[in-house]
């Protein structure tokens, strides 16, 4: 038992999941995919799992929501079939979805195994340009000459930079909501340019659902404190009209 | 018709990133599209003709001095480095993204039937996949493609190059051979 | 003779810097000085005789691909084609716009701890940020904001599409939480 032990500690290491451990059980046993023997496979793939937990080794969850998919499955084979099932009843294979997942996983394993095959820059092939596969290096440069494509992973990635540069936690804070708001406050002062001046009720416009009421409403107390608006009400309860703070 | 390859050459040579035919046209401006295609494919039969351990590559879509495999040993030897190498993992999280772009996470995730953080991670790092939008459901997630930069490293023209998955040939063949045998067993799942 | 030519091609231009011949003959160990010096020789002649667009040549103690000095114009302007990109800087300060708008440039210089007026006014230029009002403080100082262009380059619905700071703080700390364990099924903690 000891050395076969061993064996599934060292095999383990090489399974990308519970999918790749059940194909690697059906490959071992030269099983038919489309015609899987669940009750071997399913004592198979615990006796595994019973290995890895005996050994202490921490399972991911994963396999173990695929071995109680296993039992199900295995349940439900032991079910009596209809006899002449009618078109409605027509009860599909229980393991149909299993092979489906299997074999959809499987293509893309192979997919993999393929593109790892090709000729790969810096590895099989080289050019003079270093477009090789070079770490995100984050490099400071302030020079404004050296040119790099953009794309909107690297805006965050220069964002999270400077935060963890100059270790302002604050900037940290920000979320969806805080961004719709700017859209909105970008979207007043743009108007508020255009037009001059405006109420409340014109700056909300159409469309007026509640979020959008609360969002025109926290961008104009934004901008008021941000000093860009000015707001003036001719009496109490009267309409609230807003200017910019400065003429542009 | 010489001077326009020479020409050619030089524009390559100079780019960094692969060279897309409509560049080599801007630049020669005087001279026909087809002219500059047949300067470009007779170039590249040269270069191949004449075993010289460089050739012009068509790589995402531009073309690049690249070395021939044969040469990569002899590299190897002057670069002396580890070749760049992807763990399993990352290789099938971005044959994922690759076939299935665009797409989110947790699609990657019901395919691998694991979490795919770290090997995301490591493909956005080296570039190999972007994000390219948001989901428009609940929760807004992320939704990620392959970059032009994966059609360079994996020296692909450009993502029509991939081979088709086997799984669909093979799922066809199957399916046709199972009308034949057993009646009761098809499986007709819609997707 | 032939094939120590072509690796000699595959060598040069596989080098970032120029190649001294030193180098290829450590490479070549099999091959005599004298015959690498040879066949760098002939290369070069054939380079030169055929006509081609870029040439070995002999510069900084190495050997290196250059575009003969004929093709400068056309390089230029091919330059002249490439699509606008953004430097470091640029990008920095158009992240902090995009994140912190609205606001002033005191306010973007105190975060990037340097001057930003040229990255700001490259980013005026290209029309990715612009001025969406003063601020009603000494000085009057200048509001920046992003604009519906910025949107378009980026390829974002709204502002709400850009990436969270949270979400990528999340995939990284899981992505380091695995690197450490260094498999995906030993994840999850002992229950």
């Amino acid at each position: 038992m000891d050395t076969q032990t061993e064996n599934y500690a060292i095999k383990l290491d090489i399974f990308e999941g519970p999918l790749d451990l059940l194909l690697y059980l059906i490959k071992k046993n030269e099983i038919d995919i489309y015609n899987i023997p669940v009750a071997l496979i399913t004592e198979q793939y615990l006796q595994y799992l019973n290995i890895i937990k005996s050994l202490n080794l921490d399972l991911a969850g994963e396999y173990l929501v695929m071995a109680s998919t296993l039992i199900h499955i295995k349940s439900k084979m032991l079910l009596p079939v209809p006899e002449e099932p009618t078109e409605e009843e027509n009860e599909k294979d229980p393991r149909a979805e299993l092979v489906k997942q299997l074999l959809e996983y499987q293509s893309f394993k192979e997919a993999a195994a393929d593109l790892e095959k090709r000729p790969i820059l810096e590895r099989d092939v080289f050019t003079h340009a270093s477009a090789g596969l070079q770490e995100n290096t984050g490099k400071e440069n302030e020079e404004d000459d050296e040119l790099i494509e953009v794309s909107v992973f690297e805006l965050i990635e220069a964002f999270h930079r400077l935060v963890s540069r100059t270790d302002k936690k604050e900037l940290l804070e920000i979320d969806v909501e805080k961004m719709s708001l700017t859209d909105i406050i970008n979207d007043v002062m743009e108007r508020l340019t255009r037009e001059k001046n405006l109420t409340f009720e014109e700056l909300l416009g159409e469309r007026k659902d509640r979020r959008q009421i609360i969002y025109t409403f926290l961008a104009i107390l934004e901008l008021i404190k941000l000093r860009m608006i000015k707001a003036y009400q001719t009496s109490a309860f009267g309409v609230i009209r807003i200017f910019p703070a400065v003429e542009s | 018709m010489e001077n326009i390859k020479a020409i050619i050459e030089a524009l390559i040579l100079s780019s960094d990133a692969p060279l897309p035919l409509d560049k080599i046209c801007a630049v020669l401006s005087e001279t026909r599209r087809e002219d500059v295609k047949t300067a470009v494919a007779e170039l590249t039969a040269e270069y191949d003709q004449r075993q010289s351990g460089i050739s012009i590559q068509e790589v995402a879509g531009g073309f690049q001095y690249r070395t021939r495999t044969e040469m990569a040993a002899w590299i190897k030897k002057l670069k002396n480095v580890k070749p760049p190498t992807l763990s399993a993992a990352a290789l099938e999280t971005l044959a994922i993204v690759a076939y299935r772009q665009p797409l989110v996470k947790s699609e990657i995730e019901s395919i691998r039937g694991v979490d795919v953080s770290a090997p995301l991670k490591g493909l956005l790092d080296k570039k190999l996949i972007r994000i390219v939008g948001r989901k428009d459901v609940p929760g807004k997630p992320i939704i990620y493609g392959t970059t032009k930069k994966f059609l360079e490293v994996f020296n692909l023209k450009d993502l029509s190059e991939l081979p088709t998955l086997r799984e669909m040939k093979e799922l066809q063949l199957q399916g046709e051979a199972k009308d034949e045998v057993q009646e009761e067993s098809r499986e007709e799942t819609k997707d």
